[in-house]
């Protein structure tokens, strides 16, 4: 796009920034849409919100709207400024992970060369924003569910990382431009046409994946952070308002990162065969969106059905079981690299 | 033979779920029928009370409210003395109190009281849950045909509903 | 159930005659004795054998035992259910105030053949005291439970009226804690050796003792009765005049001439 | 004199503290967590004071009474058929279970019985109060656990048992269908086949549960091993019911009891589980659900055809007397403890209600527990609020 329109720097950076905060809330509306209000729904035997617009296509403008009419309360113990930021902090987090996800050939925000740690580093950052808004909301439930949050996410970064290792290796590149490039040029058991998505050879990475990104969006099995039945709402259940509103806006708006993360990585990205050159500008981020919505839907339809692990147990699952197979299937990748 | 994981079965019950019909009812623009003997509301037949006061005392909740006077009423028969009557002045019921058992349509032993199925009389003022006479008398169009009974029951004679 | 069985319910136990009551006996003398209960027959003996003289009523009627014993021997008995009977399940424990309620008169319940007069003392001070008897106003009973002879009884223990006062069996069934405690709450009986007598249902400042019989029930007495008559006389006919059962029999009467 | 050990001690001071409603106080040694009176977990109005040392609590003492109707005095001011209409509301899931021990009391005292057909409905009716009970149970331990989707399975399905139970006696929740001597009125032409249908669903949906919570690997994880409850503290803290009978206590008060009531016309089975935990407690429930499908139709395809109600005065007075007269209710053991003075309503009744009993064994069983399984417990040894608090 810079490119072939020769903008100023000052330009391109205004439409790169509004395209992330339209993409991000926008995603965040389709995901919750979709699989929140209506995939769950129909998973439960029921139709979910269809006042609002057709089948309920508004429900959720309505309820943010809603939700920007309510009071700003801060409880009255907390810490005023930590309160007022964490959601910030949090959201901040989900907007930094698109900044180097690709739609399309040229179609990227910033195309950086460690494109992969980037995007894992700032995932982690919201972090900082769970313990933030769980310790100054001045709440027990808050506390201990930023804590066990702080728990979770640390531990089930390495697993992710570790997951994606084997990609990195297989694709000799941390971009993720470069990523989806090695996966259109791959060549899967001799079949040039077709490309080489890596969810085939890093099954095991492809899973490892979306567990990690499923207890990253503490999501059900993992969301022993949030635990509704237990700590209310763990971190957040001394928010309201367009505070809650900023929350609700990262948690699927990381997932719709995520899911795009993952899709990029393991799906080809915006990679599909036959299609090259501006047209792939064209098409990339449909088919992207497309790949999204089906690694999406595995990451909810898994959050709809299972119960969730205790804290012990997540911990055990992520340090007995999920990081040693990642680094087996570094092991492998790594010499089946060497030796092929 | 080999047992999937719980964890693939239980997946695959939320899709099989998804892809059947919903089972609910979108509410105000369909509604289900409520069974013929549902408790909704009580109707009141006001010619049929003599302001026996049975169904007032029977209630647990004391939420019914009766008034009457006496009048005297043109004889039966010609020539006949002129009777007695107890004419109803006030029949409240206080649906803020009842707890809907139906004892009172259960005593009534001049069939002035129905159950109707009807369910839509929430208010915004808790006040206007007293339903008066004239209201509890309106009720009596939506009061069903009392059903048949299952096979093998008893079939009494002049029964009541 | 046997029909005598039950019927034989009624009379009061015949090793306390101090208990029964007038109506009761009448009842007694006109039925028959009723069967020997094989399962609970057994129960009861082993009890008189090692309680003696604690035990001082009993009756077994209807399909279920009931043992009345000295309040000091409260916890002896439980022991004695506990050990020697295998009584492993325990079910209730509670009390009874046998205090005559003649506040509950017919107008809070309706009752059309009501005698309004206050019940006529009895031998025991005005308590008419139910099965296995009892001397005093008021009474804690439990219920004990064997899940192997699948058999029940009832232990009754008769407490002073100024200082209801009984040990406590927490030590022997550990679900008697709240159950104590809401004896306590709700009676007024303490249970010596009971870990901490608090409210359990109530408010912690509450004061009164609300299952007893003189504690009012406020929501009845702030309201008139509806049910009283209140239909207008005619000119000219004495006030009042009309009541329930003749507004009734007037109803019947119009009815009949109608069908 | 009675041994008042250092944890008793512990629990009452903890209470006496709670009373004076410290809430937040976060301490070197430890951290006091409410969960409840308005919690998710409770469902309804139920408070726990639980002592944390980390994620493991300490001690947990369980504050009711915020629901606290007082209905044994209430009965007190009432007639006989103006009680059931106030039990009913004492479980309010299974509440047809609970107006039966009470008019077969009543029946006992009176010495009358109802004609077989109404004590054949009565039982069925009773069964399908246990379906609408315990199916809701099957799914809400799945919410308590994290998955969303059962309970909407259990509403779906249960919603056809409730139907039935209204199509029935005309309520849905407070029935107040039975009489003393019989029952209000003869079931509805067609009910007999509905029923059967309703049946089938409620075992397909126990098939779904089994394969959405009960062979799920992540739902055993949590509730094995959990919360276990050694038969012979289970009997002495009154626990009933199926929680016992997760226990291994082979005791079920249809069976072993000599009632009126048509069970012992039936061909099933009580099933007990020998572990004592969550999972035991959740088998057992599943299983007592289909078995009582089972007695549904077994009852209904044998319904004796007769009068539904035996000759009792107008005005009933019950004779003097005391009668005890219990029942294996969803929830346990239930019992009603009537004493008549000859009146038209009872002098006192004691009502011994099963959760009350259930959950005063929590301050022994969560001691050493994490907070999720103080959860799990709860949810499994399951508790109605009504009737904990009567």
């Amino acid at each position: 796009m810079t490119a072939a329109l020769h903008l100023a720097y000052w330009q391109t950076t205004t439409i790169k920034v509004l395209v992330v905060m339209g993409v991000i809330p926008l995603g965040a509306l389709v995901l919750a849409y979709v699989f929140l209000l209506k995939m769950m729904s129909h998973m439960q035997s029921r139709l979910g919100p269809m006042e609002a617009g057709p089948h309920g296509v508004l429900q959720l403008l309505a309820d943010a709207g809603k939700f920007l009419q309510k009071e700003d309360v801060f409880p009255e113990r907390a810490d005023r400024a930590v309160f007022a930021l964490a959601p910030v902090v949090v959201l901040m987090s989900a907007f930094l992970l698109y900044v180097v996800i690709p739609a399309g050939p040229r179609l990227t925000v910033s195309n950086l060369d460690t494109g992969v740690f980037f995007a894992l580093a700032v995932s982690s950052l919201s972090v900082l924003g769970v313990l933030m808004a769980g310790w100054s909301s001045a709440n027990k439930y808050s506390l201990i569910g930023a804590l066990r949050a702080a728990g979770q996410l640390i531990a089930y970064e390495l697993p992710l990382v570790l997951g994606v290792v084997g990609v990195v290796i297989q694709a000799g590149t941390m971009s993720l431009q470069g990523i989806v490039q090695a996966q259109a040029h791959g060549a899967l058991l001799g079949f040039k046409t077709l490309g080489e998505p890596y969810i085939l050879p890093q099954a095991l990475g492809f899973v490892l994946f979306i567990v990690g990104a499923q207890a990253e969006l503490t999501q059900t099995p993992f969301d022993m952070p949030l635990a509704e039945t237990e700590l209310v709402a763990g971190y957040m259940v001394e928010y309201t308002g367009f505070r809650f509103l900023f929350f609700f806006m990262a948690e699927f708006g990381t997932a719709f990162a995520f899911a795009a993360i993952g899709a990029t990585l393991f799906l080809g990205g915006w990679y599909v065969p036959g299609v090259h050159g501006t047209a792939a500008d064209v098409l990339g981020p449909f088919v992207l969106g497309a790949k999204i919505m089906l690694v999406s839907f595995f990451i909810f339809w898994f959050r709809f059905t299972y119960p969730r692990f205790r804290e012990d147990q997540l911990q055990a699952v992520a340090w007995k079981y999920l990081i040693p197979l990642a680094l087996v299937n570094i092991l492998v990748t790594g010499l089946l690299k060497v030796v092929v | 033979m080999a047992e999937l994981p719980g964890l693939i079965k239980g997946l695959g019950v939320t899709l099989r779920t998804m892809l059947r019909p919903a089972v609910t009812v979108q509410y105000p623009h369909e509604k289900e029928t409520p069974p013929t003997r549902s408790r909704g509301v009580i109707a009141l037949k006001e010619e049929n009370c003599t302001v026996c006061m049975l169904c007032a005392r029977s209630c647990p909740d004391w939420c019914i409210y009766i008034e009457g006077h006496k009048d005297k009423a043109p004889p039966r028969r010609e020539g006949g003395k002129p009777r007695t009557i107890q004419l109803l002045d006030r029949f409240d019921i206080d649906y803020g109190l009842c707890m809907y058992c139906g004892i009172c349509v259960e005593v009534c032993p001049f069939d002035a009281l129905f159950w109707s199925p009807e369910y839509e009389y929430s208010e915004v003022s808790i006040a206007e849950l007293l339903h008066d006479k004239e209201r509890l008398g309106d009720w009596m169009k939506t009061v069903p045909e009392p059903l048949a009974l299952e096979a093998g029951a008893e079939v009494k004679k002049g029964a009541k509903n | 159930m046997a029909a005598d069985a039950a019927a034989g319910e009624e009379a009061a136990a015949g090793g306390t005659p101090e208990a029964e009551s007038p109506a009761a006996q009448a009842t007694a003398t006109t039925e028959a004795p009723a069967p020997v209960d094989e399962r609970r027959q057994p129960w009861l003996e082993a009890l008189q054998a090692e309680l003696g003289e604690a035990l001082v009523g009993h009756e077994i009627a209807g399909g279920d035992v009931w043992v009345r014993v000295d309040s000091r021997a409260w916890r002896r008995a439980v022991v004695a259910c506990r050990d020697r009977l295998g009584c492993d399940y325990f079910c209730f424990l509670s009390g009874l105030d046998w205090k005559a309620d003649v506040d509950l008169a017919a107008e809070k319940v309706w009752d059309p053949e009501a005698q309004p007069s206050a019940p006529a003392a009895g031998a025991n001070g005005g308590y008419r005291t139910g099965v296995a008897g009892g001397d005093t106003r008021f009474q804690v009973f439990a219920r004990l439970f064997s899940t192997s002879a699948k058999v029940g009884i009832t232990l009754k223990a008769d407490l002073d009226e100024e200082d209801p006062r009984v040990e406590s069996i927490v030590s022997l069934y550990r679900g008697a804690e709240w159950h104590e405690r809401e004896a306590w709450e709700m009676l007024g009986f303490t249970f010596d050796g009971h870990p901490g007598l608090r409210h359990i249902y109530l408010p912690g400042e509450f004061e009164g003792h609300p299952l007893r019989k003189d504690f009012p029930l406020l929501s009845r007495d702030v309201k008139p009765w509806p049910g009283l008559v209140d239909v207008e006389a005619m000119p000219g006919e004495p006030e009042g005049g009309g009541d329930a059962e003749g507004a009734d029999a007037e109803g019947a009467g119009a009815e009949g001439g109608e069908g | 004199m009675a041994v008042v050990t250092e944890f008793q001690k512990a629990a009452y001071v903890a209470g006496q503290a709670a009373d004076a409603r410290v809430n937040v106080e976060i301490e070197a040694e430890g951290m006091t967590l409410n969960i409840g009176p308005q919690h998710p977990a409770t469902h309804g109005t139920l408070r726990i004071v639980v002592r944390l040392d980390g994620e493991q609590v300490v001690w947990a003492e369980p504050v009711c009474g915020y629901m606290h109707r007082g209905y044994e005095k209430l009965t007190e001011v009432r007639t006989y058929p103006q009680v059931t209409t106030l039990v009913n509301r004492i479980d309010w899931l299974g509440s047809f279970a609970n107006e039966v021990p009470f008019i077969l009391a009543a029946e006992k005292l009176m010495d009358v019985e109802a004609p077989p057909r109404a004590q054949w409905i009565r039982t069925a009716l009773f069964e399908l109060g246990r379906l609408a009970n315990i199916t809701l149970f099957l799914g809400d331990m799945g919410v308590q656990l994290g998955a969303l989707t059962p309970v909407f399975y259990a509403f779906r399905d249960r919603e056809h048992v409730l139907n039935l139970i209204e199509a029935a006696t005309g309520g849905r929740f407070h029935p107040n269908y039975d009489r003393i001597g019989g029952l209000k009125e003869d079931l509805p032409k067609g009910w007999v086949t509905e029923v059967k249908s309703a049946m089938s669903r409620i075992r397909t949906f126990c098939d779904e549960m089994e394969d959405l919570l009960v062979g799920n690997e992540i739902f055993e994880t949590r509730t094995r091993g959990i919360g276990l409850v050694p038969a012979a503290v289970g009997l002495e803290y009154g626990l009933s019911g199926a929680n016992i009978r997760a226990s291994g206590v082979d005791w079920d008060i249809r069976r072993d009891e000599d009632s009126p009531l048509a069970w012992k016309h039936c061909d099933w089975k009580v099933w007990t589980h020998p572990d004592g935990d969550c999972f035991a407690r959740y088998w057992v429930r599943l299983q007592e659900v289909r078995e009582a499908t089972k007695i549904v139709e077994q009852l209904l395809d044998g319904l004796p055809s007769g009068p539904i109600q035996a000759k009792v005065p107008r005005i009933i007075k019950v004779p003097a007397g005391e009668a005890w007269v219990h029942t294996d209710n969803p929830l346990g053991e239930m019992g009603y403890y009537v004493v008549s003075k000859g009146g038209l309503g009872p002098f006192r009744t004691k009502i011994r209600t099963p959760s009350f009993s259930n959950i005063s064994i929590l301050p022994w069983l969560l001691r050493g527990v994490y907070v999720p399984d103080v959860i799990t417990i709860l949810a499994s040894l399951y508790f109605i609020l009504g009737d904990i608090d009567r």
